[in-house]
């Protein structure tokens, strides 16, 4: 079993990058998934800062994840929000109905 | 100061807009309206005429120089000055402009019936504009008028003209739009090389031979579309034909003038070698534009388009006079465009004064309207033996300099491009005869009135004009000929530099 | 340490939380009142700004110079025009709450950090303020499926984009070892350390940034967004943010990146000929003046990234011109926009514009120029605008990107001038409704300016000078 | 400055009835136009005999600049010489006459201000073109004469075919125009001036000068001459160039005298003297002048032979007789052709005018075949046509005997191919000439009356209004060949001539003239009586030998009734082919050239259809395109960066 | 070597927890799967040094972040077998991007070294014998100070921005958008304002008890978050 550096928690961060982004563009199921998956990008960066302040030793990125769980939990807030005023406009969540504008 | 004692260019220049301002002020109801914008619009723009007749009288004509030249600070920062001032080739230009919008207001007296306000209002900006062009000397100064003048010229099409003025409108716009941008690169690289655009300097700056050729491609891009040559003229035909009458007018009469001036302003003087290399191409252009266009005019079935045609024909002799590189080409092209000013507006008015009687301009709706209109038949005879070039009017002192000219580069170039006298005579022969002779047999006709005063006050000074310049065209080449001969001796010692510059090199 | 540096928005900020406990504690309707004390709050900024103190600040976090002046008072410019064309409309459209400026307030705070961002932090605080607080407000009509579909669009690819900037921001972070610019400019100018995590870091970073200022490929919420935020949102959104955007772009990659300009050139190029091709081409058959003028925002961002691209004083000055004109000319249009009503209820198609010049023919001429002006004709505003950027263009080189910008425009030029073309050749459709003398002062206000800003362009054009003289030191 | 007077004069005139004729009525306008055309044939008359036999010497009258361009500079000036007045005098005099003429002729009209005005505005025009000191202003007259023609021509504009002809007319004459127009260029070129000095003083200088078309170089005084001769083809008529002129008689008849006989188609055999002293030196342009001149003699000849309309008989006679003064022309004998000009001209005018009366007699008719019978009805005209005929056959001792045969004698003795091929051919038009003039008399006046009752009974002798002017043409037809022929021609030619037409030194023509065997000098009398008799024995005595030769040789008499086909020829290789060119390349410019910038708008429309169709309105795919964007940017970075 | 097995159990949950996020298909399922990303990812924060953050991922994330989605996720009453299954058209197409961007990542990502001179920028270097929460804390409230208000700054943002979104105003007619407290009122309110002092007859069957004022039932159903006097009190 290898040392576990750097480059493991990158690993994981990309992964959880990546995955979030398919959560946000593969999916058709509802709207709500897609703020989780924000969440998960922004958990992506959080492994990445502190992962860096680890290795470099500089508290800095964890002063940065901590900004970024704060902007995080508003955006969560604000991002709830308009999901629920979309439903009591539109009465469904469903990502493939968010298309009344197009062209 | 200047040889008038007072900035005039400036004054003529933005005068107009004294005139808009105040039109707008006018209120009441519609008819007091439209009446005070005509005469409000009729006054500027005659007040405007006859100040430029200070240009006429106090121009040096030895000095070939730029006179009456006037600056003020602008943008120091990026070397851009508001300076202006006109030479031998653009101060008749901008007389040209200032006589013809006169006209075309009193041409659009009765014929222009709603949003009179408007019309005027554009007509007067679109006198600033040309003004202005003609006079700039800077570049950019030069610029914004030249595509400022599409503005006025859009809404005036669009709004006052023909059923398919939106299509014209539209390709006017963007068929001159898409040219002027090229030149705005062009500009921009000059400006990039030389650290200014002021005009003078630029004439005298030497851009490599290279860049030359691409600068030129980019001048050629705009003023090729505005002269019109061919193939890019087919926006000309459909912006006359839905224009009003004055649009027409100053459409032929100025607007087509602003890209030949470029051709004189900047490719010739600017880029010498690459305007000598570009040259055959330049005189084929011309040459089918000539022979094609008049063909072509051949055809129409109606009288605008007819002329519209016709014009791009005798702009394709312009542009071959332009590129001969000599004082006769030259000097011939410039007369050319002058007296194509004078006749070509006074044949769409020609057109105009039956159109707005009968309202069509289908030539088989006419015939023999000699029998009810002696003085128009006079008149309209006037300027299409005007337009064939017929001795003693101002069509053949021109094509005439212009044939010496292109001679003096090939005697082909000179048959070639003299074919349009006898097209040119094919064409507007027949079409008199269609309009003016033969019976009158439609029954709507037989009512149809002789000019009106009105109407014998905008041909007059036409027809004066244009049998002074074909009398006396010294009056007129005496203006240029000073500035023509210093650009041609401009152009040989440039080439004679480069090929001199060539054989060292090689 | 210099505290006084942010002065300006430690003041806006405290204001804004006044104005917010006013319009709690009123029990009348304080939207008007609250909107003009923000107003009045945004001017006070504005001499604030103007007279504040220059210098680096908050260990480095927040800078104070001149290029930041200049896009601060552009921004709070744009955001007192964007909360003027607000105000009738809101009271028509039922969105009378005071939250309303408040939030604008805040965004514009958020702005001014932006403008003023010298560190990543700093930089992405900045953003998200603002970003959050416009949300909202896309999605202000919060009974109009429409609105809330905007606001749902441009909070989901928002949070995006913001995702990706921040996983930039880690990826700079980590391979450079620091979030501050200085620090960043310090490490890179020896290109040998950029190393091809940074590199990607600054991609990630150029795309969030792209996507707030809608540049291709990030720009596909924009259409929808404007069309679906109500007008003023779209009107506020078009202008004030765009600003503060693109000069954080701009400092960002002027700034901390300014050393790898050989390297980025090449995106900026793609993203703005993309954005120029797009905003040309998109916009010719809408039919939704809204969407159209989203188009043109698009276009318009390609313009501006022309400047970006030539990575030249010269170019940013042409980018800092051309925000002038584009905030004044965007200003105007949106206030034209938000008069078209017609029996109190808001119409938005371009049809609806026909015969306009007949109806109206005073907001029919506004509207010209400022059409004329996006279209680049001169003599108005935005020819000037488009004139430095290309000039930038030129002196660098990128002649390709220049060829191409023109072309584009040409083609713009064509759906300009389509409405143009509807405003006076088309038959009148019926009168709008009497137009409130706020959106009659903005319009003429962003007229007159248009048309009047090339016989005395030399101020701007020497503060923008200035400006871009700071980020190249 | 009486020269001046006469040029200007008939202006004067024309500009007053033209502009004020409404105003002040017909009878005004005639009075003022045959006034000025009056003072201006004494002040003609005067100028000639002045110069010829007074003391007043070669000069020209300077009026002004026209037109300068670097150091092109051209300038308003009368030249005086022998050959400018004496062309000055002959056209006020048949000017004034066929004014005069024109008062009766025309007096059933109506703006018959215009007409006058019409016509003195030609005079005036011709007076500029035989006066002027150098190319350009020459080339002025020449145009002018060209319009004066056209508005002439048609003057009855509500008839279509008056219409045609006068645009035919115009067309025509602008291609030779172009040809000559570039022709002064060349002089330009060559001279650096095109004033007729400056010219003349240089022709030794230039004369080995070459020219380089056509892919090989040419002497440049032969190409000037070619396109100098295009020109003077299409103004006179030469065969090729020639199709307007029959076409032209729809013009009234006195503008057929006028500008078809007397004057202005002899403006091309003016310019080839004019510009004599560069011709000599041209021999091959020269020939080519020689051989179009004899042929087109010959030509027209043959078709006049079976033309009925009595216009247009004429009208071909006078091509043939134009084709005489080329050959004379082309051989160097300049002073012969001008003779003969003069002297057609009083002839021709004569019959011109005759013919008018004759149609004026026949309630408008025009077509041999319909008249016959009337000589005794009206004897004067008869009279005047026999002396017109006589002295077009060249009988001795009406005026055509001397200027005919001097041009065949020149022919003869130039002892060139060209110059004989001239002679033979011109022998043949002669014997034609005859036997066409004499069939023309015989249908006209003599036989059955073939016209209708009604005609027949207004048939009448003209006024004397119209008379008048026939018997002083008359006089000119029967004495010009005999007063003139030793001034022009003989010993003393250079006396008479003066510096007018110069010629090369090895020009001996005029010498060599009069050395030619006798049989040369009376073969074309003799096969003018031959052709009279001839003409007699078909016409009078036998009329059933000529329609039975039409039917024996069908294809022959049609080949000539219809003129050779010219008309049909120009009209399927030219005339067809351009205007189906035209629409074609109307359609081009619809949809070739407008099909660019067409189809790159609906390209960019199409295309903008498909960028539209991304905005689907689904987040998720703005998100995936997003992350395109992302994969991309950061792909071309690792890739390129 | 604890550590690393720790480290790869945590993870591989974390991201086997993310895939099912983002693939499960009932949304409450989802949000119980995001907080157990969570979980573990503040355990790897834990094994990385960063004690204080992952403190705050649970506290915050979970808390408040992850229950709010939960509250959301029941409030808003979906259908769940109504919704569509499977994933977007351009999937393989997508799957195909996202893959391209992973190996990029990992390529760049594996070469991964500081830059030159990287250490001598670090603004905050880890100080030995103090906790990191104690850094964080002294970092925050000195140099971030900024940053520090600007966050709070967006969370007032959020908060106005929940608000005006969501707080629907029923039956609004007056010039109040909305139902609020008014503190003043509150304050002057004297209890014999609302409360009546019945003297209870001793002895007697009824009994004395208190009785609060007369209220409109709709209102007290309609306002439970309110205390029942101040809707008692009421506004007419």
């Amino acid at each position: 079993m290898m040392a576990v550096g750097l480059g493991h928690y990158l690993a994981v961060s990309a992964i959880l990058l990546v995955l979030g982004i398919f959560g946000i563009f593969m999916n058709r199921k509802n709207v709500i998934v897609i703020l989780m998956s924000v969440e998960l990008i922004l958990l992506a960066v959080n492994v990445n800062l502190v992962a860096f302040s680890a290795s470099l030793g500089d508290l800095v990125g964890q002063v940065f994840a901590m900004f970024v769980l704060t902007v995080a939990a508003a955006e969560a807030a604000i991002g709830l929000a308009i999901v629920v005023i979309y439903f009591r406009n539109r009465g469904s969540i469903e990502v493939e109905d968010v298309n009344l504008m197009k062209g | 100061m200047n040889a008038a004692g007072f900035p005039i260019l400036t004054l003529l220049t933005f005068l107009p807009l004294v005139g808009v301002a105040i039109i707008l002020t006018v209120r009441g109801d519609e008819a007091v309206v439209a009446a005070n914008a005509r005469w409000m619009a009729l006054w500027t723009s005659l007040v405007i005429f006859v100040m430029s007749l200070v240009l006429w009288a106090k121009f040096d004509l030895a000095d070939p120089g730029f006179q009456f030249v006037e600056s003020a600070s602008w943008l120091p920062q990026v070397g851009l000055t508001y300076k202006m001032g006109v030479d031998g080739i653009s101060v008749l230009f901008v007389l040209l402009a200032t006589a013809l919008t006169p006209i075309c207001i009193l041409a659009s007296w009765e014929s222009i019936t709603t949003r009179v306000r408007e019309y005027m209002i554009a007509f007067l900006v679109l006198e600033t504009m040309m003004v202005g062009m003609f006079s700039a000397l800077d570049f950019l100064v030069f610029y914004m008028f030249f595509e400022g003048v599409l503005i006025p010229m859009y809404l005036i099409i669009g709004i006052w003209g023909g059923p398919r003025r939106v299509y014209a409108a539209l390709k006017f716009f963007l068929y001159t739009l898409a040219g002027s941008l090229l030149m705005l690169l062009a500009l921009l690289a000059m400006w990039n090389q030389a650290g200014t655009t002021d005009i003078a300097v630029l004439m005298h700056t030497v851009f490599a031979p290279r860049m030359q050729m691409w600068l030129f491609v980019a001048f050629f891009a705009s003023f090729a579309v505005k002269v019109p040559m061919w193939p890019v003229h087919t926006w000309l035909p459909d912006a006359h034909v839905e224009a009003p009458t004055a649009g027409s007018v100053i459409l032929a009469g100025v607007l087509l003038k602003m890209g030949a001036y470029g051709f004189l302003r900047f490719s010739v003087p600017m880029l010498p070698d690459a305007a000598a290399y570009f040259a055959p191409y330049i005189y084929t252009l011309s040459v089918v534009a000539v022979i094609y266009t008049s063909l072509v005019a051949l055809a129409q079935t109606d009288m605008k388009k007819l002329i519209a045609y016709s014009s791009v024909a005798h702009m394709g002799v312009v542009t071959i006079g332009i590129f001969t590189f000599n004082a006769q080409g030259m000097s011939g092209a410039l007369f050319q465009m002058l007296s194509h000013g004078i006749v070509a507006a006074a044949l769409f008015l020609c057109v105009g004064v039956i159109y707005d009687r009968m309202h069509t301009r289908e030539i088989a709706r006419y015939g023999g309207l000699a029998h009810r209109m002696p003085a128009y038949a006079l008149t309209f005879m006037i300027f299409t033996m005007a337009s064939v070039g017929l001795p003693g009017t101002a069509g053949f002192a021109g094509e005439f300099l212009v044939l010496i000219g292109s001679f003096k580069v090939n005697i082909w170039l000179a048959f070639l491009g003299g074919m349009g006298m006898i097209l040119g005579a094919i064409y507007m022969l027949y079409l008199y005869r269609r309009i003016v002779f033969g019976a009158l047999q439609r029954a709507d006709l037989k009512g149809i009135l002789d000019l009106s005063p009105r109407e014998v006050a905008i041909f007059v000074p036409l027809v004066i004009v244009t049998i002074w310049m074909g009398v006396y065209p010294s009056s007129f080449t005496q203006f240029f000929d000073a500035s023509v001969g210093a650009m041609v001796d401009h152009h040989q010692a440039a080439i004679a530099a480069a090929t001199k510059l060539a054989g060292v090199i090689r | 340490m210099n505290w006084t540096i942010a002065i300006p928005e430690i003041v806006l900020s405290l204001l804004g939380m006044g104005i917010l406990i006013f319009g709690v504690l009123q029990k009348r309707n304080t939207f008007h009142m609250c909107s003009m004390l923000t107003v009045g709050a945004l001017i006070f900024t504005m001499v604030l700004v103007v007279s504040g103190a220059s210098g680096l600040g908050y260990s480095g976090l927040f800078l104070a110079d001149s290029y930041a002046v200049y896009v601060k008072l552009l921004v709070l410019a744009a955001s007192v025009l964007g909360i003027v064309v607000s105000l009738d409309y809101n009271e028509h459209e039922n969105l009378r709450r005071f939250e309303f400026p408040v939030l604008m307030l805040f965004a514009t705070v958020g702005m001014m950090i932006m403008a003023s961002a010298s560190n990543m932090m700093s930089l992405y605080m900045g953003v998200e303020l603002q970003s959050l607080a416009i949300y909202v407000l896309a999605a202000f009509a919060r009974d109009d499926l429409r609105s809330s579909e905007a606001g749902l669009k441009y909070f989901v690819l928002g949070a995006l984009a913001s995702g990706l900037l921040l996983y930039g921001i880690s990826l700079v972070y980590g391979f450079s070892g620091s979030m501050a610019f200085d620090h960043l400019a310090f490490v890179l100018a020896d290109p040998s350390r950029a190393s091809a995590g940074l590199v990607v870091g600054i991609v990630f970073v150029v795309a969030g940034l792209a996507f707030k200022i809608s540049a291709v490929p990030f720009h596909m919420w924009t259409p929808d967004v404007y069309e679906g935020a109500p007008t003023p949102v779209t009107a506020f959104m078009a202008t004030a943010p765009k600003v503060a955007a693109v000069a954080l772009f701009v400092r960002v990659m002027i700034g901390p990146f300014g050393h790898l300009v050989s390297q980025w050139q090449q995106l900026i190029v793609l993203v703005s000929i993309g954005s120029m091709a797009l905003g040309a081409l998109a916009a010719i058959g809408q039919g939704n003046i809204k969407r159209l003028m989203a188009y043109s925002s698009i276009g318009h961002m390609g313009y501006i990234l022309v400047g970006l691209a030539a990575g030249t004083q010269v170019g940013v000055r042409g980018v800092l011109i051309y925000l002038v004109t584009y905030v004044f000319t965007n200003a105007g249009m949106f206030a034209c926009l938000v008069a078209m009503r017609r029996r109190g209820r808001a119409v938005e198609r371009i049809a609806d514009l026909g015969g306009l010049g007949k109806t109206d023919p005073g907001m029919a001429a506004a509207l010209t120029i400022f059409l004329f002006s996006m279209a680049g004709i001169p003599p108005f505003a935005g020819f000037i605008g488009k004139y430095f950027v290309f000039v930038a263009a030129v002196n660098t080189g990128l002649w390709t990107l220049a060829v191409i910008g023109m072309v584009a425009s040409a083609i713009s030029a064509f759906y300009y001038i389509r409405i143009i073309k509807v405003m006076y050749f088309d038959a009148p459709e019926a009168a709008f409704d009497a137009r409130p003398s706020s959106l009659s002062v903005v319009a003429g206000a962003g007229a007159l300016f248009t048309t009047v800003f090339f016989i005395f362009p030399a101020p701007v054009v020497a503060a923008a000078e200035a400006a871009a003289k700071v980020l190249f030191g | 400055m009486l020269l001046a007077v006469a040029v200007f004069a008939p202006l004067f005139g024309a500009l007053i009835a033209g502009l004020l004729g409404r105003a002040i009525g017909d009878r005004a306008a005639q009075a003022v136009t045959i006034l000025c055309m009056g003072l201006a044939s004494v002040c003609g008359v005067y100028s000639f005999i002045d110069l010829v036999y007074g003391d007043a010497t070669e000069g020209v009258v300077s009026l002004g600049t026209w037109l300068s361009a670097g150091d092109f500079n051209v300038a308003w000036a009368l030249r005086f010489d022998t050959l400018s007045v004496a062309m000055v005098a002959m056209v006020t005099c048949v000017a004034t006459l066929i004014h005069i003429y024109s008062v009766g002729y025309m007096s059933h009209d109506r703006a018959i201000w215009r007409f006058f005005s019409y016509l003195s505005l030609f005079t005036f025009a011709m007076l500029m073109l035989v006066t002027s000191d150098n190319l350009l202003q020459l080339f002025f007259g020449w145009e002018g004469v060209g319009l004066a023609s056209y508005l002439l021509i048609g003057f009855w504009y509500d008839r279509p075919a008056a219409c045609a002809a006068a645009m035919k007319a115009f067309v025509v004459n602008r291609i030779g125009d172009l040809g000559f127009a570039v022709g002064i260029a060349l002089v330009f070129f060559l001279f650096g001036s095109i004033e007729f000095s400056d010219i003349f003083a240089a022709i030794g200088k230039h004369q080995n000068d070459l020219y380089h078309v056509l892919g090989s170089d040419f002497r440049a005084y032969e190409v000037i001459g070619v396109l100098l001769f295009i020109g003077a083809m299409g103004k006179s008529a030469q065969l090729g160039l020639h199709v307007w002129l029959p076409d032209a008689m729809e013009g009234p008849t006195p503008v057929s005298a006028l500008i078809h006989a007397a004057t202005m188609v002899t403006a091309g055999v003016f310019l080839m003297s004019r510009m004599s002293p560069l011709l000599d030196y041209a021999p091959g342009a020269m020939g080519f002048v020689t051989f179009m001149g004899a042929s087109t003699a010959l030509f027209a000849a043959t078709v006049a032979c079976t033309q009925n309309d009595i216009k247009r008989v004429i009208a071909y006679s006078t091509c043939s007789q134009l084709g005489y003064m080329f050959v004379a022309a082309g051989v160097g004998a300049y002073q012969a052709s001008i003779f003969h000009l003069l002297t057609h001209a009083f002839f021709k005018a004569l019959l011109f005018l005759g013919a008018g009366s004759v149609i004026h007699a026949m309630s408008d008719e025009q077509d041999m075949r319909r008249m016959g019978g009337i000589w005794k009805l009206i004897p004067l005209t008869y009279g005047m046509f026999w002396i017109g005929n006589l002295a077009l056959a060249g009988i001795p001792p009406f005026a055509g005997y001397y200027s005919k045969d001097a041009i065949l004698e020149a022919a003869w003795a130039s002892h060139s191919v060209v110059g004989h091929y001239g002679f033979w051919c011109g022998l043949a038009a002669a014997f034609l000439t005859a036997f066409y003039s004499w069939r023309l008399m015989i249908m006209t006046f003599h036989g059955t009356a073939r016209a209708d009752h009604h005609t027949m009974e207004h048939v009448h002798e003209s006024p004397l209004v119209m008379t008048g002017p026939l018997m002083v043409l008359a006089c000119g037809a029967v004495l010009a060949g005999f007063v003139f022929h030793e001034q022009l021609l003989g010993a003393d030619w250079k006396a008479f001539w003066g510096d007018a037409i110069m010629v090369a030194p090895g020009n001996h023509i005029l010498h060599d003239m009069e050395e030619v065997p006798a049989l040369v000098a009376f073969a074309p009398t003799v096969l003018g009586v031959l052709g009279i008799a001839l003409a007699y024995l078909f016409y009078m005595f036998r009329p059933g030998i000529p329609v039975a030769l039409a039917a024996r040789f069908g294809g022959v008499y049609r080949f000539l009734l219809n003129k050779w086909y010219f008309d049909e020829l120009y009209d399927a290789i030219f005339v067809q082919p351009m205007a189906r060119l035209a629409r074609r390349l109307w359609r081009v410019d619809g949809e070739v050239i407008d099909g660019l910038p067409n189809g790159v708008a609906s390209l960019t429309a199409a295309g903008s259809g498909q960028i539209v169709r991304l905005q689907t309105g689904s987040i998720a795919q703005y998100a995936f395109v997003m992350l395109i964007g992302v994969v991309a940017l950061v792909s071309v970075f690792l890739i390129f960066g | 070597m604890i550590a690393a097995v720790a480290f790869y159990v945590f993870a591989a949950i974390l991201i086997a927890s993310a895939a099912m996020v983002v693939s499960a298909r009932n949304p409450v399922h989802a949000v119980l799967f995001l907080i157990l990303a969570f979980f573990n990812a503040s355990a790897l924060f834990v094994l990385a040094g960063a004690e204080f953050l992952a403190m705050i991922l649970i506290i915050v994330y979970v808390g408040a972040v992850a229950v709010l989605f939960l509250f959301v996720v029941m409030m808003l009453d979906i259908n769940f077998s109504a919704l569509r299954e499977g994933v977007q058209r351009y999937a393989p197409v997508g799957a195909a991007v996202g893959l391209v961007l992973l190996i990029e990542l990992g390529f760049v990502l594996g070469g991964w070294k500081f830059a030159d001179g990287a250490q001598s920028l670090r603004f905050a270097p880890n100080a030995a014998n103090v906790s990191n929460t104690a850094q964080l804390g002294r970092l925050i409230y000195t140099d971030y100070i900024l940053l520090f208000q600007t966050s709070g700054l967006v969370l007032l943002v959020a908060m106005i921005g929940a608000i005006v979104l969501t707080l629907r105003d029923r039956g609004g007619l007056g010039t109040h958008a909305s139902r609020r407290q008014d503190i003043a009122t509150q304050i002057a309110r004297m209890p014999q304002d609302t409360l009546v002092m019945l003297h209870v007859p001793t002895g007697g069957p009824t009994g004395a008890y208190l009785k609060p004022l007369k209220v409109e039932p709709a209102e007290i159903i309609e306002h439970n978050t309110h205390a029942p006097h101040e809707a008692a009190h009421g506004e007419h």
